[in-house]
């Protein structure tokens, strides 16, 4: 039987080893997702927002759409990035293929619609309390948007996370558009799906409680900026 | 007018002060009607709001009071009928110069002073002008001491003059008012309720609901009677509580029971 | 319960991709009435699985780790099932200038003096490591070389030819995948046809003395009838567009 | 280039021949996430909201932890479901590995931190209008649980349909216990991926739209329940 | 007990009627002190109270009243200091026989009914009994043709009334009232107090704020008066409206400003 404690101590080990080679795949990964998840919600939440507050004919259908989007499986998108940016494809130009680049591209599509389909309930529920109040002050429903995400900001960091999780942890849409090339476009998960296929399932396994120490650090850390971002004025 | 007035005959004769010229008034309604599910909660087939002091609206619990103060806002859409003010429907420019204290004050996450700052800001005024304005604001409010709290913590009286000093700072042409003093003390209402005259007399238009039949003397020019979403009377203010001129004000005023 | 009657068998990509195993195993089936259940990975993982017990027979191409598996007791027996060949593709346009050629040592040494792009599986499978045996001949240092015009995918063979036509390298994959990939682009095979390009599968019953819920009577029975002549015979008749994509030789085969 | 029209007709296609084997995948991939979702609802939905109100030392460590799960990687959660599950594996005697009941436990796995994540936020939103009162009426905060969940149960559907969009989604899981079996274990995201690796990217992105329709597909029934479900009592 | 009583000094009349024997009574607290970043908003050395009449809580906007409250109620923790009932400190049993209307009411995403009908639930009341008890006081309560409707839908003053009934309907021993009448009009106003006065009646202790020196006449037992968070006076009602022995309360009862 497989020991889970020894893959835990292989992955304190790895990292201990200081191998440069690791840690520049350590490195790229949160480069690539966080990039991914900082132009995702730039885009996610203010659609989100929108949504929650606009009311258009077809809003419903809007909606279903985008909570659909929250399973647009990485395979996929990866497939349509990679056809987009193929040499073939009509991005070919820009030369993103195979770069890291790409794989950004390739997760701020599958990552917008899961920060804009939890961004709209969020902004729902407090656009419920706040709607009339707002427009009496002469806001309209969309130019209220900057208002309620600045109001709803500590229950849209789970959104965030929601999408950082989904960014950090998926390999289907990477592997396409970045190849998992060696010392280039190599990330914690294609490493680990990598190994898994070379048989190596305890490195495998190390890898993978490394990738889950850094998404827990990455956690922690905006858990302490929102805890000691005054509170003050937020009750 | 830092008075403290406090008789309502002596209210009365500062009526001649209202400026006259209230570019959004008359308001007019017709027709007006408000329904979910087929009820008609609100249902006032003709409704004119003219400048000058005070129009108090009274009426039992449910009578559609605050119904009736957001179709006016503009906030619900009536099921049917139409608003005019001067003559003109509802706009952007009208939306403007209206300012409304809710029953139930929704204050916004932030400290008590960002309330009113934010009122002011998404009304267009510059930053180096709001600054003093805030302060003003929250010196009459009595709310200076507690500016940087967040305004989600504060008392129930003390959340119901911010909201009220939040809508004044902007400094309306209408303020609709739906029961703001009913959290506050005895001595906190007669402020708040000379911070009303004040406005009133630099010509703000006042509508407003209170259930104290006595605030309504100080206060009113004019009192609109509803029961059951309908207009009973509409009566200048002393004239309504000598001798109203519908059973149900009448029965209202005397304590008996509405049914 | 027939329904219930399966074994599984642990293998890799390119039997699975090149529709070999859809086309043998109904017919298998017709004959036993045992379903064969597939789990197509990497040479590795499927080692890896048949090591945990994960299954009953191992059908798989890479020889040396095949008999290491069996002499440290985890499976019976290895047989040889059959080969088909290594063949390098490449772009039309050919920026090595190796089209045609069937020296393999002398076209490898060529692309790396171009630097032309090669895009490697780089994952250990049986196909890596043929290629990098190959590469070792021509005396070529790849590993300083990756990351630039060398480029180690770290995937399965149609993850590989994907990225490498999308990248215009050449690839190298064994011939059944190429004849059945369906993404060719405008890509040819430049390299073929060289005695060091063999490519053997073997397969192995799982020892059931390690692990008691190997069925091991069907999973003899698969053996038997894959190396016997009516399997050998349904290998050689597996053909797309015409082509031959298996060579069975178990037969031939040694033990 | 590739045509992107041309596969969504090759999608319209395919469902259209009524191809049985492709019906089959497509209500595998269902009743495996359908049920996934289902068992992570049942674990996650009371564990996010008991986290939301609950008071603990190393609450916020609790907090932090699950929402770093939703970035569990999906091939690493298959790597411990599958060592579990082997013949060598502690649960190896359910001989599970290699069916629909592996996949659905793996996928139970990624998604209950998913919806326990965004559980707790939504209750903890809820709670800071509801929870003063609740005590008032005696109940203690473990056992407002059930009211709190269910006075948000319309925000809360966000929640599962996150959970459900990921466990459509997912791959890396599900092929590595499931092991991607024709006729056994095989569903539209293996089968796409299968396609994918086989160079049938036109085949593979057809899958791909049918896949998202069916996302689309059970967001509208969702969607549909929650605005014929008499929404009175609930403003 | 139906008819409508609103003489004062006929309610101090009934004061014998009481039920002395209030199993959760005297309340004492000592040295209870609650304090926000060093401020203290309540600081009480010592508070008793005894079964009788309502005790009447009054202070301006700001005092410390609903904290107070909230302190007693067991909502939230003292930054020092205790509270004892009957001797004993609070728990689940002394919890359960104690109910509360908030200055500000929640209503839960339910109908009317079932707003009521939950209180009685989680208060261990059988399905069979709930429903005729859920029936009485959406009739004393007046709710009765709005029982089917979203709760938070209702007007402000028929929220109130329904937190109100919600509250009365377990029949708890302890109830704590923060201005229960503040939004409603004349007409309900006396009617929620003939409520108040029948659970009075029957034994409940009422411990309740209100701003309307009316209402605490007609209600109190006595009046404790609470000022910048502490206790300025605990006096009974008679002497506290006729000769108040603080400062403090005197200045608020005549109008004055109180900083
Ligand atoms: N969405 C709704 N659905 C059903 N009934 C509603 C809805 N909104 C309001 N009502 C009903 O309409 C009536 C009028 O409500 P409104 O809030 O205008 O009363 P009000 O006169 O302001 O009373 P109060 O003095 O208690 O504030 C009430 O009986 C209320 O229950
Ligand atoms: N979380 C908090 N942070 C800072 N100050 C607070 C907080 N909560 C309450 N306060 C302050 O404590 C004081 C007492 O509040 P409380 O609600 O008890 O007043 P009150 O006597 O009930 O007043 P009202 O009559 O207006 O309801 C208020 O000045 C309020 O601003
Ligand atoms: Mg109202
Ligand atoms: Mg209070």
């Amino acid at each position: 039987m497989h020991n889970f404690a020894s893959s835990f101590i292989y992955a304190a080990q790895l990292l201990l080893s200081g191998d440069p080679e690791l840690w520049a795949i350590v490195l790229l990964s949160l480069k690539v997702s966080l990039s991914a998840v900082g132009i995702a919600a730039l885009i996610g939440m203010p659609l989100g927002a929108a949504l929650a507050v606009a009311r258009f004919p077809g809003r419903g259908a809007a909606v279903i759409l985008v909570n659909s989007l929250m399973g647009l499986p990485p395979v996929v998108v990866g497939l349509l990035v990679y056809l987009l940016l193929s040499n073939a494809g009509p991005l070919g130009v820009l030369q993103l293929l195979y770069t890291p680049g790409a794989m950004i591209f390739a997760q701020v599509v599958l990552v917008t619609p899961i920060i804009a389909a939890l961004t709209r309930q969020v902004i729902e529920d407090l656009d419920s309390e706040y709607s009339e109040q707002l427009r009496s002050f002469g806001v309209s429903r969309l130019k209220s948007v900057p208002t309620l995400l600045w109001d709803a900001r500590y229950s849209l960091l789970t959104a965030l996370l929601a999408g950082f999780g989904r960014a950090v942890a998926e390999v289907g849409a990477v592997i396409i558009v970045g190849g998992n090339i060696n010392h280039v476009t190599r990330v914690m998960t294609t490493t680990i799906a990598l190994e898994t296929s070379k048989g190596n399932l305890s490195l495998a396994l190390a890898l993978g409680f490394i990738l889950i120490g850094i998404a827990i650090a990455v956690n922690a850390a905006l858990g302490m900026l929102k805890s000691t971002a005054a509170r003050s004025a937020y009750a | 007018m830092n008075q403290m007035i406090a008789e309502a005959d002596f209210v009365n004769a500062t009526a001649d002060k209202h400026a006259q010229g209230n570019p959004m008034l008359p308001l007019a309604a017709s027709g007006l009607r408000f329904a979910i599910n087929g009820r008609a909660l609100v249902d006032v087939e003709a409704l004119d709001i003219q400048p000058g002091m005070p129009t108090v609206i009274m009426g039992p619990n449910g009578a559609g009071k605050s119904l009736l103060l957001r179709l006016l806002h503009g906030l619900i859409v009536p099921s049917s009928g139409s608003i005019t003010w001067a003559g003109k429907p509802a706009g952007k420019n009208i939306q403007h110069n209206q300012a409304m204290v809710f029953q139930r004050p929704v204050l916004l996450r932030r400290s008590v002073a960002a309330n009113i700052d934010y009122a002011l800001k998404v009304h267009g005024i510059t930053r180096s002008e709001r600054q003093p304005r805030v302060e003003t604001w929250l010196e009459k409010a009595d709310l200076k001491p507690l500016a940087r709290q967040p305004a989600r913590t504060l008392s129930g009286g003390e959340q119901q003059r911010l909201s009220l000093a939040r809508a004044l700072a902007v400094e309306p042409q209408i303020l609709f008012l739906d029961e703001p003093t009913a959290s506050l003390d005895p001595v906190s209402t007669q402020a708040i309720e000379t911070l009303i005259r004040d406005a009133s007399d630099r010509g703000t238009k006042i509508i407003m609901v209170t259930h104290d039949p006595g605030q309504a003397k100080r206060l009113a020019g004019e009192v609109i009677f509803i029961h059951r979403g309908e207009i009973s009377e509409k009566t200048p203010a002393k004239t309504f509580f000598k001798s109203p001129s519908s059973e149900q004000a009448r029965a209202f005023l005397s304590g008996g029971l509405l049914i | 319960n027939a329904e219930d009657r399966f074994i599984i068998v642990q293998s890799t990509t390119s039997t699975q991709n090149s529709g070999l195993l859809d086309y043998l195993l109904p017919i298998f089936k017709e004959k036993t009435g045992i379903e064969v259940r597939v789990v197509a990975v990497g040479t590795g993982q499927a080692i890896k699985n048949a090591q945990n017990g994960d299954g009953d027979v191992l059908l798989v191409h890479a020889k040396p780790a095949e008999e290491k598996f069996v002499a440290e007791g985890w499976g019976v027996e290895r047989f040889d099932v059959m080969y088909n060949d290594f063949v390098i593709v490449g772009p039309a346009n050919d920026p090595a200038g190796v089209a045609g050629s069937n020296d393999v040592v002398a076209a490898l040494t060529k692309i790396a003096e171009t630097k032309s792009p090669f895009a490697s599986r780089g994952d250990d499978s049986g196909t890596h490591k043929a290629e990098k045996r190959l590469w070792k001949a021509a005396g070529i240092d790849i590993a300083s070389a990756s990351g630039d015009w060398y480029r180690e995918t770290g995937s399965g063979m149609g993850a590989t030819l994907n990225a490498g036509v999308g990248m215009g390298a050449y690839i190298m994959t064994d011939r059944a995948t190429w004849i059945s990939f369906g993404n060719k682009g405008d890509y040819k095979v430049a390299v073929e046809g060289d005695d060091k390009m063999f490519n053997q599968y073997g397969v192995i019953l799982v020892n059931p003395e390690k692990f008691p819920n190997v069925k091991a009577e069907d999973g003899k029975t698969f053996i038997g009838w894959l190396i016997g002549d009516e399997g050998q015979k349904a290998i050689a008749d597996f053909k797309i567009d015409g082509q031959q994509l298996f060579f069975p030789n178990a037969s031939a085969g040694n033990s």
